[in-house]
C-alpha cells in the first residue's frame, strides 16, 4: 500500500486509465501546464496535445465541446477550474448531458466526468469557496460523486470515466493536499453509489462527506471520550443515493445529524433529512438535526468571517452533545 | 458526394455568393420598406446567376425534388392535424426546403454528422428519414425514432444517421458540433460535422463560444444559419448590428458564405463547396442561408403581429418549392406531367405516413421511469 | 372587485407600477410584441420602445443588461420566455445579483424582477416544463416568489417590483388562463414572505405552492366527504421562507404532506420536511410525507407520460388518506 | 477631459493605431521565436511614433506618472505581504500601468461609470481612490471600501467614484456595461461606461452578448481588453483564431482599436477620442491596449512553467514606468531630481497605507451576517 493525497490520488487515476484508453482525453483551462492544483501534472508530455487540451476561457464550451465528443465515441474528463466558475456551463449540463440518454430512448449516451474542485475553508472568498452539489444532485440524469478520501478519489475516479453517463466528480479543495493515506495497491475501482460508515456507534448518526466527514470523524473522536458513541457515514456520492445504508443507520441510532458545507437553506442535507423523516420515522428519538454554513453568500474572505461560516469540529460536537443529551 | 472532378469551380463559388447576397438584398429591402417589390422578377433573376447543376444529375435533381415536396406536405399535414386536436403544438418550417434539401444533400448520410434545429424537416428527408418516422414523432408515438413521445414534436434524432438528438434551448447544439468534429479529426476520419440553426441562435454565447473553438482548431465543421429573418415576432435586426450572419464570421478569421436560400441548387453547391474544404482541413465554415419561413413561428404564435401579409405575400412569389419545379421544367429534368405524378405519390406516402402513426400506440406511462441512466450499472 | 386571471393579473400589477414610475422598464424577447403569453400586451404602446425593450436571444444577456441599468438607477423587469431557458443566465443571477449588496457591504444594489413561466402539465415536455425553484430557493441574496392565486400575482409582482433585491418571480404556465379569481381593487400589495393559510383544518398539513396549491385544495376537499380535514398551506414564497407559518400548522395537525411538482430527490419540498424534521418533531404523529414528480426529466411529451409525471388531486388525496390512517 | 479643440485628430487617432500594431508584432515576435529581438530600440521606436501629448498639459502627465509608479509600488508590496504571510493571496498588474493609468485618466471620475477588473489597480488609483484604501481592502480589513474584508483582494468596488464591484467570474462584468449604459443613456446623460477585463475574457459568451446588446442599441461602451498575451498559463493563441482581439470588433460592426499599451500617451489619447466619440452618440467601442504582466498571474501562479525569462526580459526593457519617465524627461516635463524625489513620496504615501491598513481591525465575525437582503424589508 503506498500513501497518496487527494490530487495525487486523481491524478493517478486519470493517469493510468488514460494509459489504458485511447479514447479518454482531458480538456480545461492550463491543463497543459498541468492544471491550477496539478491534476494533470506531467499529462502533456505522456499523452500529448490532443489528449490534454487547453481550452478557451469559457467554461458553457469545455462542457458543450465535451458533449460533443462523447456523442462521438470519445470518453472526455472536462476540468472547470473551480466549481464556481461552473455556473455558464449548467444549461449544457442539465439541459444536454444529462437528457441526452433520456430523450433519444437511451439511442444517444453522454459518458462524459466532469472534474471540479469545490468548497471552502482555503480563503477562497464567494468565488472559489462554493458548494454546488444541491444544484446538480437535484438533475436526473447525472451523477454526482462527492469523496473524502485518496482511495476513494481514485477509485471513484476511475469508476467515474467508465461510466456510461454523465458524472459530476467534486475534489474538495481543501483535502487535496491536507490528507495523505494508504490507498490500495493495482487496478481497483470504487463503485459509484454505496455510501461508506466510517465510523461506527450506536449514539448518534452523522451524514456527512466532503471535508465535513473528516470533521465529523474529529467531532465524533472528541465526544467519544465523554462516552458519546457517533455513527459516521460517508455518503460519497449524493446521486444515486444509498438510501439503504442512510436508513439503516438512522434507525439503528435514532438520532442523526446531517452536516454540510453549503449553505443551510435548500442545502442537499435537506433531502437526507427528508428520506429519514419519512422512512425511519419510528425509530427516531430525537429531532433529526441539521449543521450547515449560514445563509449567506458562500463565503466571505477575512479570517474571521470565513471562519464563522465554516462548519468544523467544534461545532458539530456542539450539536451531537445537544442531541445526545435530548 | 460532390466527386473531385465536379468540385464547383472558383468562379461557381463566385457565382453562389453572388446570388446569396442579391437574394437577400431583395429580401431585406422588402421586408424595411414593406412594399411589394417585383418578387417574381427578382427570384428569376436570382434563379438567373444559376447557370448550371453541375455536381447533380438530373435525377437526383428530381430526388431532392421530391424530397422538399415531401417536406412541405409534412409540414401542412402536421398544422392540419394541430388544429384537429390530434397534436398539442407544431413547430415547421414551410418556406426553408431549399436551404434545408440543398445543404443536407451535399453531406454524406451515416458518416457525416448533422445536428438538425427544429425546423429541418428537410434535413432529415434528405439524409433518409420517412414521412412515418416524422409522423410517428409528431404524433409522440413510442415507435417514433427521435424520442418516443418524450420530447416535443421535431426534435430529430436518429443514431443510424448520425442525426444528433437535439433540445429546446436555442443555441446549445452549436457547442456540440466542435466537440463532434474534433472526435472525428482526432481519428483521422474524413467525416464533417454540419450544425444548423437560425439567426437568433447566434445572439448567443454558444454561438460565439462553439464558432471560437472550432476556428482555433480548425476543425470540420460547418456552422449552417437559415436565416429567415424573425426569431418568432423579433427582426433580425433585434438580433444584430451586422447586416448578414455571414459578417460574423470575421471576428473568428472563418469563412462566412451567404447564399440565396430559396434557390436549391445554389444551396446545394454552396454546401458542397464548404464540405469538400472542411473534409480537406479548410474548416471551419459559416454559411448563411437567407430564406423565410412562410408559416408563423408555431401553432401558438400570429405571425400578423409582427410582420405585414405584404412582404409574406412577396416571399410566396419567391417559394422555393415553385422555383425548383421551375427550373427542372425549364432544365428539361421535370415534366408537368411528372410533377403532377409526384406530388400524387408524395400525398399518398404522407397520407400513410399519418394514418400509419395515428394508429400506432403511445408509450405506456411507466415507461416514462426508463433510460434516465443505463441499466443496470 | 374584479375578476381576473393569473395572466391579467401580472399584466395589470405591471402596468400600474410603469405608469406610476418612469424608472421601471421592461426587457426580454418579443417583449414589444406582448410576450409568448401575452404578459406586456398593449405595453409598447403604452409605454414606448425604450420601456419595453426587445433583446436579442440571449438569455444571459437579458439578466446581464438589467444588472446594469439596476445598478445605474433603473428599475428592471426582466422576462425571461420560459423557466427551462433561465440556465445560461444561471451566473449572473447567482454570482452577479444575488451577491452584489453583500459584497459590497451593502453600497450596491440590485434592484431588479425576473419574471418567468415556469411548471408543466401543458404539453411542454423536456424543456417547456421544468421546476426551477430549488436551484433559486437555495441562493441567499435572491428572493423567490411562486404565488398561486390571481390576488398574488398582481399583489406580488408589485412588491417585487419595490423590493430592494433581487426577486425571481415565478408564473405557473398552466395558472395563466386556468383559474380567474376576484382581485382587491385599488394599489394592494402582497408582501413577499408570509405563507397564507388557504383552508383551516386539523388532521393533516398540506404545504404546497403554484398549481399544486391548487391540486392540494382540490384533493383536501374531496378527503373531507371521508372526515379527513386538511389545513393546506399556500407557501407562496420560498426565499424568504415563513417558517413561523410552516410550523405552527405542523405543531397543530401533526401530520405533514409536502407536495411539489418538481423532481423528488433535492427538491424545495425537501427543505420545508427539514425544518419540520427539526423544529416540530415532538409534535408529529406520523412520519413526514413528500408527494412530487418522479426522479425523471422533467417531463416527458405524450400524455399518457405527462400525466405519469404530475402529481395530481388524485395522487395528493390517495397520499393524505394514507397519512391519516397512520 | 479632453476639450473638443484638444480632441485628436484623425491623423493623431492613425499614429495610435500604428503604434498599437507595431508594439503588439514585436511582442507577438519575442513570443512565438522566443528570441531576444531590439527591445529598447523597438520600444524607442513606438515612442517616437507619438509626437507630442495634445490634451495632457505637463502637469497632468506628471500627475499620471506619479500615480502609475504609486500603483507599480502598491503592488509589489502586496506580494511581499503575501509572502510575509500577511495576506492569504495577491493579485495584481505590474506592466500594465500605462494601458490602465491612459485608460482612467480619459475619464470623468464619479460621472463616468467603470467596471474594472481584478488587475486594475492602476485604474482605480486614477480615478480617485488612495493607496490606503487599496491596502485596507487588500488585507481584508473592516474599513475597506470595496468589500470590507469580504471579497478576495482586488475585487474593487467604490460607489461614489461609480466605481461598480467586480466578482472574480471572468466576463460577467462586460454584461454590465450595456446596462449601464442604457441608463445613462435613455436620462439623456453624457456619461460613458468603460468596461475592463484581459484577452481571456473574450473567449466568453459574455463577451460576445456584451457587444452584440451594446451594438445593437448604439450604447456609449468602452470595452477596454487589456490584452497581456496570457491568461493563467495559456497563450492568446489558444483564446482565439484571430491575431487581434481588435478584430472581434468587426463582427458586431463596431470600430476595434489597437494601442500599444505600454505608451501612456498613446493610450490616453485614443481612450480620449474613443470617450468622446461614445459621448457623442458614436459607441459603442473596443480598444486593445497590447501590454505584458512582468509578475506571474497570481501568488499561486509561477509562470516559468509556460513563459521564458527571455520573453520576460524582453518586455521588461519596455516597462511603460520606464518609458514614461524617458517622455516626460525628453520633453522637459520631469527631471532626474524630481523623479527621485516623487519615487521617495510614493513610497512614504504607500508605507504609510500599508502600516495603516495592517493596524486597522478585521470584520467582526458576526458582521458576516449582515447586507444579504436590505435591512427591515
Ligand atoms: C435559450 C432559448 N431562449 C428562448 C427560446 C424560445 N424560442 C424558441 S424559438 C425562438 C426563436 C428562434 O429564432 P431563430 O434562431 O431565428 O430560429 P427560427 O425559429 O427563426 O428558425 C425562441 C426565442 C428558446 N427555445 N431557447
Ligand atoms: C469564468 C472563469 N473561469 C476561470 C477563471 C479562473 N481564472 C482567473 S483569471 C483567469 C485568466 C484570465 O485571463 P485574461 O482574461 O487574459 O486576464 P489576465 O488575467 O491575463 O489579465 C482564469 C482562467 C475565472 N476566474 N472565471
Ligand atoms: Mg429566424
Ligand atoms: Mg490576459
Amino acid at each position: 500500500m503506498a500513501e497518496r493525497s487527494v490530487i495525487e490520488a486523481v491524478r493517478d487515476g486519470m493517469s493510468e486509465m488514460m494509459a489504458a484508453d485511447e479514447r479518454i482525453f482531458i480538456l480545461g483551462e492550463d491543463v497543459q501546464q498541468g492544471g491550477v492544483f496539478r491534476a494533470t501534472e506531467g499529462f502533456l508530455d505522456k499523452f500529448g496535445p490532443q489528449r490534454v487540451v487547453d481550452t478557451p476561457l469559457a467554461e458553457a464550451s469545455i462542457v458543450g465541446v465535451a458533449i460533443g465528443a462523447a456523442l462521438n465515441g470519445l470518453l472526455p474528463i472536462a476540468e472547470i477550474q473551480f466549481a464556481d466558475f461552473i455556473h455558464p456551463a449548467m444549461d449544457q449540463i442539465l439541459s444536454e448531458a444529462s437528457r441526452l440518454r433520456y430523450r433519444s430512448v437511451g439511442t444517444w449516451t453522454c459518458p462524459l466526468v466532469i472534474r471540479t474542485p469545490w468548497g471552502g475553508g482555503i480563503h477562497g472568498a464567494l468565488y472559489h469557496s462554493q458548494s454546488i452539489e444541491s444544484i446538480y444532485a437535484h438533475i436526473p440524469g447525472l451523477k454526482v460523486v462527492t469523496p473524502a478520501f485518496p482511495e476513494d478519489y481514485k477509485g471513484m475516479i476511475k469508476s467515474a470515466i467508465e461510466d456510461p453517463d454523465p458524472v459530476l466528480f467534486l475534489e474538495h479543495k481543501k483535502l487535496y493536499r491536507s490528507i495523505k493515506t494508504e490507498i490500495p495497491e493495482g487496478d481497483y475501482r470504487t463503485p459509484i453509489g454505496p455510501a461508506a460508515v466510517r465510523r461506527e456507534g450506536d449514539d448518534v448518526t452523522i451524514f456527512a462527506y466532503g471535508l465535513m466527514l473528516h470533521e465529523s470523524l474529529k467531532a465524533a473522536e472528541e465526544v467519544a471520550g465523554e462516552g458519546t458513541n457517533c455513527e459516521v457515514v460517508d455518503l460519497r456520492c449524493l446521486r444515486p443515493l444509498d438510501k439503504e445504508t442512510i436508513l439503516s443507520s438512522a434507525k439503528k441510532t435514532g438520532k442523526v445529524l446531517v452536516v454540510y458545507e453549503d449553505n443551510l437553506t435548500g442545502g442537499f442535507g435537506a433531502e437526507i433529512v427528508a428520506i429519514v423523516a419519512q422512512e425511519a420515522f419510528e425509530y427516531l428519538d430525537a429531532p433529526i438535526m441539521r449543521l450547515a454554513g449560514p445563509d449567506i453568500p458562500t463565503m466571505p474572505y477575512a479570517p474571521p468571517l470565513e471562519h464563522f461560516y465554516m462548519p468544523d469540529a467544534a461545532k458539530i460536537a456542539a450539536a451531537i452533545r445537544e442531541l445526545a443529551a435530548y | 458526394m460532390v466527386k473531385a472532378t465536379e468540385r464547383p469551380t472558383k468562379s461557381r463559388k463566385a457565382a453562389a455568393r453572388g446570388n446569396g447576397a442579391k437574394g437577400r438584398s431583395d429580401g431585406a429591402k422588402a421586408r424595411s420598406d414593406g412594399a411589394k417589390t417585383g418578387g417574381a422578377a427578382q427570384s428569376n433573376a436570382a434563379i438567373a446567376g444559376v447557370a448550371s447543376h453541375i455536381g447533380l444529375e438530373n435525377e437526383r435533381l428530381a430526388e431532392l425534388y421530391r424530397v422538399m415536396l415531401t417536406s412541405r406536405l409534412v409540414q401542412d399535414r402536421m398544422f392540419v392535424l394541430q388544429r384537429q386536436g390530434r397534436a398539442a403544438f407544431a413547430i415547421t418550417g414551410q418556406g426553408h426546403e431549399a436551404a434545408q434539401v440543398g445543404t443536407a444533400a451535399a453531406l454524406k448520410p451515416g458518416f457525416d454528422w448533422v445536428i438538425p434545429y427544429y425546423r429541418d424537416v428537410g434535413v432529415c428527408l434528405t439524409l433518409g428519414m420517412t414521412a412515418r418516422e416524422i409522423m410517428l414523432d409528431f404524433l409522440a408515438r413510442a415507435e417514433g425514432p427521435c424520442s418516443g413521445g418524450r420530447q416535443m414534436p421535431t426534435h430529430w434524432s436518429k443514431r443510424e444517421l448520425n442525426i444528433v438528438s437535439g433540445s429546446s434551448p436555442v443555441g446549445t447544439q452549436i457547442l456540440h458540433a466542435p466537440g463532434i468534429a474534433w472526435a472525428s479529426k482526432i481519428r483521422g476520419e474524413k467525416a464533417v460535422t454540419a450544425v444548423f440553426f437560425g439567426e437568433g441562435a447566434t445572439s448567443t454565447g454558444e454561438f460565439h463560444e462553439g464558432l471560437n473553438f472550432a476556428a482555433i482548431h480548425k476543425l470540420p465543421v460547418i456552422f449552417v444559419c437559415e436565416n429567415n429573418g424573425y426569431a418568432i415576432s423579433e427582426s433580425s435586426e433585434k438580433q444584430m448590428s451586422v447586416k448578414h450572419v455571414a459578417d460574423r464570421a470575421k471576428g473568428y478569421d472563418i469563412e462566412g458564405i451567404m447564399v440565396d436560400g430559396n434557390d436549391l441548387i445554389a444551396v446545394y453547391q454552396t454546401m458542397a463547396w464548404l464540405v469538400e474544404e472542411c473534409r480537406n482541413g479548410r474548416g471551419p465554415k459559416l454559411l448563411e442561408a437567407k430564406t423565410y419561413r412562410i408559416v408563423p413561428h408555431s401553432s401558438d404564435d400570429d405571425d400578423r403581429r409582427y410582420r405585414s401579409r405584404e412582404e409574406l405575400a412577396d416571399w410566396m412569389t419567391r417559394d422555393p418549392i415553385d422555383r425548383t419545379k421551375k427550373y427542372l421544367i425549364d432544365h428539361g429534368a421535370l415534366t408537368e406531367e411528372q410533377d403532377a405524378e409526384v406530388r400524387e405519390q408524395v400525398d399518398v406516402e404522407v397520407k400513410e405516413a399519418v394514418a400509419y402513426a395515428l394508429g400506432a400506440p403511445m408509450p405506456e406511462p411507466e415507461t416514462a421511469l426508463l433510460h434516465v441512466y443505463a441499466e443496470g450499472v
